[in-house]
């Protein structure tokens, strides 16, 4: 089903084309959003689809995130397959109600009648100086919902395909986009420079239909010594601070946090007998929670250290403790080491 | 003067006696009716006032007078009153114990079922859970009604939902949610998939007065102004909110019906008793929709004559002689009158359609209950549980179903009882 | 501070006295939710407190649960302390911005220039027949938003120290009350007859001021074979259950999520080697998954067998099925037989 | 006719010719005063038309003018300059990296100066944050203002917020959100308290038309409405919300100041590049609260003169020149004509005082470094990261802030460099 042509493309890039091979192919589709019509979006994802599939395809919405999702709902059920764009994730909460309440609950409780295939596109995470509500990554409150799927993409090839999958899905999908990796992998060093997906071996992106499954995770580096289980910008950062210690571990991009594919995660931990866990998001409660409860559940016997999480600190996302707050390469190339030396 | 935090008056509280005069009641016929084509501006005044076309003596009056047919009539007048008598039935059901829990429309029987005979069946519903009338005028079966109400073998929500909360895929009616407002929204979305797709069905939702105040319905209206969705927002002012007076929900000294035009969507405040000013209005409002000129918020005007749910108890917070004292009567009595009136119904006709009616829900319990209850008979598959959560039952909810069936299995195996 | 006075109550009486002990010692607290004045409350929690402190003091409110919550962020802004009833746990969410962006963040984003001590008292938790719809219990959204204080009682006594605490408290508490406890324990057989409080030793409670500090667990029952963490309504559920089996299992009632009083729950930990963690959300990603997480970190040398979760199923809370979902007794029971035979 | 969706018309894109035939412009002193009593009814028409008092002479008309004397006269005006130069002055030293992210007020400045200028001291403000002229008027320190958008050691916010999330708790300006429009109901609570607790203090509250659509601004409204909170909405219409056009907001035939009526709400529309007409609209709306007639919706008719914020490039979205065809004009222009035609301004004071504002502004940022910035200096202890998220540290915050202190002394020892 694939096209064998490809292009480098940035996350932005492959965002786009994900969109627009959708909509060409799919009368249904439809995207919605604050600023994606006419100007194609804050951060350009939806650049040129207005233009080219018009204002009943594309269209502009009042900034009210809860009417954007109730919206979509109704579109959905009426037979379109809408693709809303919350313009940050930290804006994503006015509209929870209709998430939680409604759009995870649809087919449940009507007993398969009705059913909302929605997709949520939202930019998440910090590293863009954005201050506390330019910087969130709340898919713990989203994965806890029963109903929900819910994707981060760490590169681009996975962000059009994962974007393809989850608008072919006939069930809701919440779709993280991790904005600080939208021109760029980021190894979480912000004395670097910036670098772009230029070259990149997931940035070669085919230009047509594909699509990556959702619920499968990808093992980014295989490693004998140890298990790091992450997802979106923390991926680079992980390879980055494992290339910093010669720590010979093995780097499981989750690509989805539901379904979760324990299946990946258990072979590689019963392997290698030690786990880190690692998000950007706070550390109490997050997604690193349920993956250290299921981790230990399953893979207990094998397990020679404890698991370990590296996340966000429990406090919002400073504006001026950027680097601070951030889980970079140095706080998880730490935790690398003291995971490797643990002797049972 | 000394500044204090103003509360809405309440006009009467137990003990006290039914003050109505809150209530701005137009005569029937008095109010003009402007092209559905009309602007916003010149429909304006619809809003505050109150469409009327049966009078006290049961004539039906002015521009609204939809001019239905004597079977047109008594088919109102049936649907009502089989909606009425399955409510009562079905509350005693719940006082016996067969069912859980259950929620009357008694004395807004019209809203529904009046707006339901003037859309078209491809138009979509959007009801809220007091607007069993719709279903009924859609057709949806009693057994199939009862057999929700029973989450049982036969039940559409497959056990999940609590009773009342029906929907119908083939006929056209949503899903009600146990969250007030939530279908506003959704409903402006159905109808602006159906302007994109380039079709011509409309959508209709109700809510009560008090759910208005949710951000949902500002949400629903402001949508639907911005992109004049083919839409029917209906708010039945039913002046009660459990406990709390229509006042709290902003009711005083200014009708739901106007918070259309201040939004820029055309409003009409209604006599929710009224079978042909409800019939008269929701056409109105469709044909509005149909042709391309937008939304409509309608205000109507009527009064929860039962208590909220069979968890409730009205007389704690409001007179008990309440209903008989209400402004617009009661919407069954009024109707019959008119066909009364006009000579196509009496008395010994009404008291028959009663019985028989009386029988057929009856007979539809009968027929429902042989697909088991909560508490007697054959019971649901548990495992319906780990379906429907998504398309497919992910590894993690399989585990949890085999995990479940291990349970039921030990459990039954110690006790002889089927379930924890 | 306390006094001596006490009477028998139901967690709905202590709730209310909590109110009306706070109402009359300072000025500055009011009471609004939907139906909570004249009605007191569809519960009936805040009864008779309009009557005896006037509709400034206790407030009905529109139906609007973002409302309620934006308003009364703006009361304690302006110096109240508002108790904020949602009637049921599960329409919470249209207030979830207004919590999660606002309330929780105040304090942190003005620098401390602004707080809002508001408290939440939300009904949570089934066994009442509710369906899908009033059955939740949404501690784990909360639980992982920094700023926020969770606690969620599991008798009268606790209730209303509690509650006075939360009152009481400069930060902003989420405050959940297990409906099905309010007029009885409940160990978790619907066969069983009903129960009242009357009689139970923590339906004992002084008749004026107390409170129960935040952050402090409560062991239940001592014990030497495992650990139980639980908290609300699943409390009894597990003291039945550890009683059914005749297994010696230390039962510890958290009372608060967040503070969480992890010394408490270690210090059992190390001594047993066994733990079960148990309540009623749904169980991917939910608070247990925290406790799990948090546990093996911090007692990991200790454990003798994997950390167990016992808590509801991922699926909404479904009507038919309440009690095939509700984690009740057998299910505690069997997961507690085989955690305390699991060799290591 | 087939349905199609309806999509709000923008009159103008970039390469069009500026068309603002859409805003319906009133004569200076045409429109009727009546008294901050009088009831919503009575004041309905204020919602539709545009209160003004400058003509294009510059002279003030009717009976909305204020009467102010000469000294507020150029108060006002140089509060407006000092805002409008401040701004200017941020805005390049964003663009060379001294700070990381600015919003301008350009064109705007009347509608927080005047209003600021209106209410008493004691009056709680909660800002937008497009409204600099608040704090400026309060009379908070431009060094102060500074500090925070440089995140420094003196910031107010320590370090925590985007730049211009300022506040003030000693001139009661609250704490601006990152997420629009929550102020809106936190301000009716305020006002309620105050109502509550018998003070005379009034809250106002300001969004942006596009903020208007959030279910905040719905549920201010309405609790405003149902309670008579003594509070002043205000809803800056400055035609565009980043790239959206005001008629995605609803604003299309339709004034957002009606939304008030439709509510229950008195609403006014309102020239907000007229400074008198800014200050007597204001004064008008606080007067009635204050009294106890409850709140005021007020629109203010205004032009984003600048870009959204410094991440924004409106030429993408709008024609250059459109702001120079804004039918209401400059503000400052405005005033400063109706100052110089009363005989109290010349062209000369008026350079004087923009050099002596630019020396001031330079003079406050040469102050406001000295206590650092993100990229120079000394910088904010990162361990306030770890304050502040409760009243006490608790536990696991005091073990993170721990660990931080050892990760950053760790890379200090390895790196030199202070931070990761
Ligand atoms: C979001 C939400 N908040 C609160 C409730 C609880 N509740 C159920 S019905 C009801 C009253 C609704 O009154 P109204 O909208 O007037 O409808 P009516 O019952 O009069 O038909 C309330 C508060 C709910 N179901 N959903
Ligand atoms: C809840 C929320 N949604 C979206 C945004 C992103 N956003 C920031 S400013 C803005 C436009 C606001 O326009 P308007 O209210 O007209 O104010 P203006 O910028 O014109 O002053 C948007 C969409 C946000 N900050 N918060
Ligand atoms: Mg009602
Ligand atoms: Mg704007």
């Amino acid at each position: 089903m694939s096209d064998p042509a490809t292009k480098g493309m940035s996350m932005i890039q492959a965002l786009n084309s994900a969109l627009d091979v959708m909509l060409a192919r799919d009368s249904t589709v439809v995207a919605l959003g604050e600023d994606v019509g006419y100007f194609g979006g804050v951060f350009r994802v939806t650049e040129g689809l207005q233009r080219k599939y018009g204002t009943h395809r594309v269209l502009d919405t009042p900034i009210a995130e809860g009417g954007i999702i109730g919206a979509a709902i109704g579109m959905a059920v009426n037979g379109l397959r809408p693709v809303a764009e919350i313009q940050f994730a930290d804006y994503i909460y006015p509209a929870y109600d209709q998430i939680v309440s409604e759009l995870a609950r649809l087919r449940y409780r009507s007993g398969g009648a009705y059913t909302a295939p929605v997709t949520i596109r939202t930019p998440c995470g910090g590293g863009i100086r954005g201050g506390q509500t330019h910087s969130q990554s709340p898919e713990g409150v989203f994965a806890h919902v029963s109903g929900l799927q819910t994707v981060m993409p760490s590169n681009p090839y996975d962000a059009k395909g994962l974007l393809i999958a989850a608008i072919e899905s006939d069930d809701p999908v919440i779709f993280f986009e991790p904005k600080r990796l939208y021109n760029g992998p980021f190894d979480g060093d912000p004395q670097q420079p910036a670098t772009s997906w230029a070259d990149h071996p997931l940035a070669e992106v085919p230009e047509g239909y594909y699509s990556v499954p959702i619920g499968q995770a990808a093992i980014r580096k295989a490693g004998e010594a140890l298990t790091v289980v992450t997802y979106g910008t923390m991926v680079h950062v992980c390879l980055a601070a494992a290339a910093h210690t010669g720590i010979d571990a093995e780097i499981i991009d989750l690509r989805s946090m539901v379904p979760l594919d324990m299946d990946t995660i258990a072979t590689s931990v019963e392997k290698t007998g030690r786990c880190l866990i690692a998000h950007e998001a706070t550390r109490f409660a997050g997604f690193g929670a349920e993956l250290s409860a299921s981790i230990q559940e399953r893979c207990f016997w094998s397990l020679e250290a404890p698991i370990v999480r590296v996340a966000g600190w429990d406090t919002p996302y400073p504006h001026a403790f950027e680097w601070e707050y951030f889980p970079g390469k140095v706080r998880v190339a730490r935790a690398l080491q003291e995971l490797a030396q643990t002797v049972s | 003067m000394t500044p204090q935090l103003y509360v809405p008056t309440v006009p009467a509280r137990p003990g006290d006696t039914p003050d109505f005069s809150y209530v701005q009641v137009s005569a029937a016929g008095e109010i003009a009716r402007p092209s559905p084509a009309a602007t916003v501006a010149e429909t304006a005044s619809l809003a505050e006032t109150l469409i009327r076309v049966l009078d006290e003596s049961g004539q039906a009056c002015g521009p609204w007078n939809p001019g239905l047919d004597p079977d047109q009539l008594r088919k109102g007048l049936e649907l009502m009153l089989r909606t009425r008598i399955f409510d009562d039935s079905m509350q005693r059901r719940q006082r016996q114990g067969k069912i859980t829990f259950y929620m009357r429309s008694y004395g807004e029987e019209a809203v529904s079922v009046a707006a339901a005979m003037a859309l078209l069946a491809d138009d979509m519903l959007f009801p809220s859970y007091r607007n069993q009338g719709l279903f009924l005028t859609r057709g949806v079966s009693l057994v199939d009604l009862m057999c929700q109400l029973l989450s049982n073998t036969r039940d559409m929500c497959k056990g999940r939902q609590l009773p009342v909360m029906y929907h119908s895929g083939e006929r056209k009616i949503f899903s009600i949610s146990g969250n007030l407002a939530t279908q506003f929204p959704q409903a402006v979305g159905w109808a602006m998939a159906a302007a994109i797709k380039g079709e011509l069905n409309v959508a209709a939702a109700w809510m009560g007065e008090g759910s208005a105040a949710e951000a949902d319905f500002h949400h629903a209206l402001l949508f639907a102004k911005v992109y004049r969705a083919p839409v029917i927002l209906n708010v039945v002012n039913n002046q009660w909110a459990i406990s709390t007076f229509q006042g709290y929900a902003g009711g005083e000294q200014r009708s739901f019906a106007a918070r259309g035009p201040g939004v820029g969507v055309a409003g009409l405040r209604v006599d929710g008793n009224d079978f042909l000013a409800v019939y008269a209005a929701t056409a109105w409002a469709a044909e509005r929709a149909r042709a391309g000129h937008g939304a409509t918020l309608i205000e109507w005007v009527t009064y929860r004559a039962g208590a909220h749910s069979t968890s409730d108890d009205p007389t704690r917070y409001r007179p008990r002689e309440e209903f008989s004292q209400w402004p617009l009567g009661d919407p069954v009595d009024r109707l019959k009158r008119h066909l009364c009136a006009l000579g196509h119904w009496d008395e010994k006709a009404h008291q028959e359609l009663i019985h028989s009616l009386e029988e057929e829900v009856a007979g539809a319990w009968r027929d429902a209950i042989a697909y088991g209850s909560l508490s007697e008979g054959v019971r649901l598959d548990p495992h319906l549980m780990f379906t429907d959560v998504y398309k497919d039952i992910p590894p993690h909810l399989q585990a949890q179903s085999a995990a479940l069936a291990k349970e039921l299995r030990e459990i039954s195996a110690e006790t002889g009882v089927r379930s924890p």
